[in-house]
């Protein structure tokens, strides 16, 4: 089992969600988190005085799959993440040493 | 803290003592009621429950939801707790001291402690004396609240609650006294309709001394944590201040009326001003550009609503959204004093422009009281002048004694843990939002 | 919930009946107008709108923002279903019921059905009877709505708009008349001059029965969402409650003054008073602690507000401030009820309190319907007991009854799960923030 | 950008002009004061004050919760300049073009350019003109500012402040004139005593063209960022709606409080109305359901406040809670044209209802400038169509011209990705919340 | 040292805190995510239009513990966390290189 | 590659922020969450009860990184964050088995 990251921009998320869905999978967790990389921030201003807001909303989709299917879920992510512009974002593989689901107990890929 | 609050109790009961004193002959006396107009004291009744919104939820909402996420109950409440008590000290003393018989020009005297002799049918002119007192509370209690603007996320609320008692005795009452109580500067000629000097000047040069007094702070800078409580404030403040400028008129009757249009006619050219600046010098219009003009704009017109016509609040608007901006975009971050939400930058500047402009534009087709250099009389400049010195002078050096005093008793500035945790936790054990 | 909706809808169509068989009679009568004054016009369509805004947006605000986030909007809900259900229900029966001539001391007569009589020109001593009546409407909106925030975070909202049908009719409107309406409470000479015993010991004792029938909420924690809206809520209470207790001298007079300088004053010193009864108690003066006191004095006043003279006010405040906070501190959690934001904790108690202390501090001098204790009238104090003994009784029976008669037909409580994500998504199919 | 503030700094100084030229003439006349009534008075600034209040920060706050988060502040800020934006232009020109001497029915004479001979004692019936003028003005500026409840998410910030200055000059001058400055439309005999047509038909139907010409956003659904701001939003249009409706009748009297009693009556009705007809249509009663009837039982009461009876409200208010639930919840999607915060289908919609069923229940025991269809007058049924129709086909030809200069002009439409990413970004530089 | 990752219904997380505190565990960290799988959503109304809100609140508790006790706090989480209803979530095993206690610099099962 | 995972007091993230940066980091994740360890939370009082919060507002970085820099990154964590007091926090480091760049497809440390 691999634990796929992927770190997209928020308005892309719908689409990623929907793909995945389409492709079989059918659990995901998702968080807000603040992006830092080569796309630069934006400006804010507040009574004449500047501030460079470097951080930038960005989507956490934390995914975990069998590793059969790994491949798909990588291509997938891309396909309906990119915009070719900067600020994209990443996708981390993390190897998985177990999976549980709480409601039954059932262990490893079972269990996705 | 509990040091504080029992001598703060010991304070309350004293002062309460004279009001059990007094409890027997309040009321008894004025048991005729000559001229009584129901349309003026339907008037004063609102404008006072106007004035009060300012302070509550009004200026609360605008200074919380500039300050940081972790600051703002503290922010907020700097205005609720000031206003309350600001309503009992000024029926305790402050009405006496500001409105009483007149002493050599400079302080009320203390007939009317605790309201003393002022009953259900007491009048001032056509309104019940009760209301004038209230009304007149409300302008006490919001010029101490507007200060709290330069010192927050970092004073102490015990610090914030001695001020209150002390810089409302010391430096409200005496000036009030002056200019509308019948003092000095009242017979110098001095014009200030509804407090440009009385409120603005003087509540922003306290700003100004408290913040240099408390320092920087660690994160110095203005970052709103909720501009829709902003926005909220700011309306909130523009809809009372009908009730304070019009309602300074202390009538229903044409004087309020162009004190009406004269205020919506200044808040709303100088937050244009102030939008087209901004828009100019950072490229960008901002909702708080609109909000911080607007403010200016009727902080500006104060002591001019009653005196000016409407081209005088056109150009009074135009200049309090120009000046008030570069005080605070470009002069507070070259001087470096750290005026947490420009209470200096605007009610201080704006205030004082408006003084000095009252005594260019005052218009006497408007109301003959007040003559100013464009209708032939720059005597009036210079008494407007004298009187802004005055107040700024006055209420820098007492100001900044008040401070040291506090220092010296309680402290003024929290811990650097809790001024970086927030001063909600540590002053209030809440935080503002669990969303 | 359809068989719900569908009642709901033939009760409505039934009462509409009235409306439209009195149609032509509408208006046709009183074309006199022989004494109205327009000053007192003006106060009083004020006073009326100042009163509506205590409950929208005043109190959907203040109760809203202690709840929790999952729960915010059900609480708002409640406060706006129940303005707009009383604001039918008055107009259709209840201002007859209240005002219409006196059947027996215990209820009006139905004379005044949809307003049946009542014209553009009929006056109620100086103003417009349309005026008075929509005054009115808004005590009775407000009453219902207080009683909400015992209830929240688990009530069903189809119970809720029951409620307020049933609770308005058979307690409300019968309270209403014994004291305001010439009913047998005003005959024995009880004094309430804005509505403690009306308004407050009646929504607290029903909030506090109803708290019993629902039960403990699975987190029965105060743990406010919002405090933001807290502090707004409270300063437009506190504003909109200039038009409640001043507002109930229908006239813009000496009376109304008198009103107004207690109101602001217990409430200034309730909230002083609980914060520093807070900072001695849990060694923090919380925000939530300046709004809770605030709201306990004006509930304190309110029975007072017209009676007392300023030392009266202020002892009023200072219990108003220590009391309710030992109620909802110490005895609530000890006694173990569910009161969710101590709609029972603050109004029944500061209502109790007020009415009273009304019969001891009542000064003639203000106003000569009200002699209390101290100006030499015991028996004043034994008649505002027996005036609140009758209310608690009468209130606690029937709210039992309404209860019981409610959860038989609808059920009271939502399911346990529903609680458990909140009550927005459950019952309303949205959610307060998307931040 | 910069062309753009260039250019509007041209146009106000251009304006400004008439300002100085007319200065010293300005209150030179009027000195006469035959009969000015206190009680009209102090209520006609209080209802200036509501009004005022409806916009900044009623209709700000209403219009900012509904917005997405990203948008939110974009979306008060065309309320707050637009307020502003009509406060200058109304004095310098627009009060005059309304109610200057009548042209052929078409417009007003400029003999009222900034003011021009109104001064502090010149009176309008029994009120000061000032008060008037500045009660005048808050219409203008509400119906520019709810129109854009169609246009946010997408639209340029500059391209909405050319549409305030163009729109408020070319459509609502003349509109107004029509009807309420003795124009053409009032010479016809056309009811509309507090703007259905004016206000709500003519924002309605300029919501939609613009919309239409806007074009759909990418993201074209309702999901409300706040609703605890909506609420707020909704609680003080109705109170300020109280100003609307009775301080159209200009004095504090029998008629203000008919309008009073009727507009409480519609808002409360019409929000029970929606709520039961949602909670059968979609099974739950939504809070956006109650505030939503709330405004569209305001809006159709309000060309009929003064002229129809209680039962006529009553009908007024269920009709008004439904027909514009449908008119958003299954025509607009039907019809697909994205009126972002249904501007037409609220406004557009339940105005029209409310200016046709004026003609049919205008009750002359009421108002007897007022006979509708059921008291034997069936003309007047067809009067009220056609000045609907004349003016929803004025509005729509001249909106839409007004649409194509602004887009040869500047643009109307922000970049696709600054939609996106959210116009508090892109056009402010701000967020609303940093919480 | 393994991290333990659970996702699960938020008003079950005071009490697995509980729970975990009990035995023994004196460290973790939470977030809120937003979680999609068997579990659907609610429909949220606005105006007369439905939308599907497919993400449903979830907590996320981070807790690294000891290879020695990973199956304690497995069972620990699974026992307080379980409704038995869907939704009740999964928990993800992950082993880790290394920890460090930032304030003493301590590495390894110490740091923990 | 590493994935290093820091959980430090909030009003240090900017500080580690721009240190990282200053060595040449260009790209992070960061993301709100409560803690609980042994550093006690504080109390809330509302009207006159009083509640213990447990967690404790902190800032989880993530930041990716080639083996080879990964002992720098982490003493520059622990050099800015510490405060020396109980609270300072952890890092977490975790091996990655890849890492993708949405925008290029470019994989592995070149991603990076
Ligand atoms: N080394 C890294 N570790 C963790 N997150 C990273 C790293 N580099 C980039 N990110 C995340 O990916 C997002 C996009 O990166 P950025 O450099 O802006 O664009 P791109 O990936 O297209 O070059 C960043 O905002 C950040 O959240
Ligand atoms: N493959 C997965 N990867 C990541 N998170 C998942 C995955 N499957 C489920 N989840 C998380 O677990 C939660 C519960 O899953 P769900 O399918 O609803 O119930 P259950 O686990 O009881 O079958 C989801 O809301 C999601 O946050
Ligand atoms: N075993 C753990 N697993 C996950 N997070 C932990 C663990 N221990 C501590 N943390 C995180 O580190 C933070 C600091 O830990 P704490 O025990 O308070 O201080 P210190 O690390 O200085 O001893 C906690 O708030 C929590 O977020």
């Amino acid at each position: 089992m691999k634990k796929v990251e992927a770190i997209i921009k928020p308005f892309k998320l719908d689409e990623v969600k929907d793909a995945l869905n389409a492709i079989g999978i059918n659990g995901m967790t998702v968080s807000e988190v603040k992006g830092f990389g080569r796309q630069k921030g934006h400006v804010e201003v507040y009574r004449g005085t500047e501030y460079e807001v470097n951080f930038l909303p960005k989507s956490k989709i934390e995914v975990v799959v069998p590793d059969s299917i790994i491949d798909k879920v990588i291509s997938t992510i891309i396909e309906k993440a990119k915009t070719g512009n900067i600020g994209d974002g990443k996708i981390f593989i993390h190897s998985l040493e177990d999976v549980i689901r709480i409601r039954t107990g059932d262990k490893g890929e079972a269990a996705i | 803290m509990r040091r504080f609050v029992i001598l703060t109790i010991i304070i309350l009961t004293f002062i309460s003592g004279f009001a059990f004193g007094g409890a027997e002959t309040v009321s008894a006396v004025d048991a005729e009621e000559p001229e009584i107009d129901t349309g003026d004291t339907a008037w004063m009744i609102v404008a006072t429950a106007l004035v009060m919104l300012m302070t509550l939820p009004g200026l609360a909402l605008f200074y919380g939801g500039l300050a940081k996420r972790k600051d703002t109950l503290n922010t907020m409440a700097m205005s609720f707790a000031t206003y309350c008590i600001v309503s009992f000290l000024w029926i305790a003393y402050g009405y006496t001291f500001v409105f009483g018989p007149d002493i050599k020009g400079f302080i009320g005297g203390t007939e009317k402690l605790f309201l003393s002799g002022v009953g259900v049918n007491s009048l001032s002119t056509t309104i019940p004396e009760f209301i004038f007192v209230v009304f007149q509370l409300t302008f006490a209690a919001i010029t101490v609240a507007l200060a709290s603007g330069a010192f927050i996320e970092r004073m102490k609320f015990s610090a914030w609650v001695f001020f209150t008692v002390l810089w409302m005795t010391f430096v409200y009452l005496p000036v009030a006294h002056w200019v509308w109580g019948g003092g000095f500067l009242a017979k110098l000629g001095a014009l200030d309709f509804a407090g440009g000097t009385v409120v603005h000047i003087n509540a922003g040069v306290a700003a100004l001394v408290g913040a240099l007094v408390l320092g920087k702070r660690r994160e110095a800078a203005l970052k709103p944590s909720n501009l829709t409580l902003v926005v909220t404030g700011a309306g909130l403040l523009w809809f009372g201040w009908f009730g304070f400028n019009a309602g300074s008129a202390v009538a229903a009757n044409g004087l309020a009326g162009a004190a009406l249009i004269n205020t919506n006619m200044a808040a709303a050219v100088a937050a244009i001003s102030w939008m087209f600046t901004e828009w100019m010098h950072t490229r960008k219009p901002t909702v708080l550009g609109l909000a911080s003009g607007a403010v200016a704009g009727l902080v500006a017109i104060t002591p001019a609503a009653g005196f000016v016509n409407i081209s005088g609040s056109v150009v009074i608007g135009i200049l309090a959204g120009i000046l008030p901006y570069f005080s605070v975009a470009t002069i507070k971050p070259k001087l470096g004093y750290d005026d947490s939400l420009d209470a200096f930058g605007i009610h201080g500047v704006a205030g004082t422009l408006g003084a000095i402009l009252t005594g260019i534009f005052a218009d006497p087709a408007i109301n003959d009281a007040g003559k100013g250099l464009l209708y032939g009389n720059p005597g009036q400049l210079i008494t407007q002048l004298i009187a802004a010195g005055v107040t700024i002078v006055y209420t820098a050096m007492v100001t900044l004694i008040i401070f040291i005093i506090i220092k010296a008793f309680t402290g003024i500035r929290v811990e650097a843990e809790h001024e970086i945790t927030g001063l909600d936790e540590s002053q209030h054990g809440e935080k503002a939002y669990s969303l």
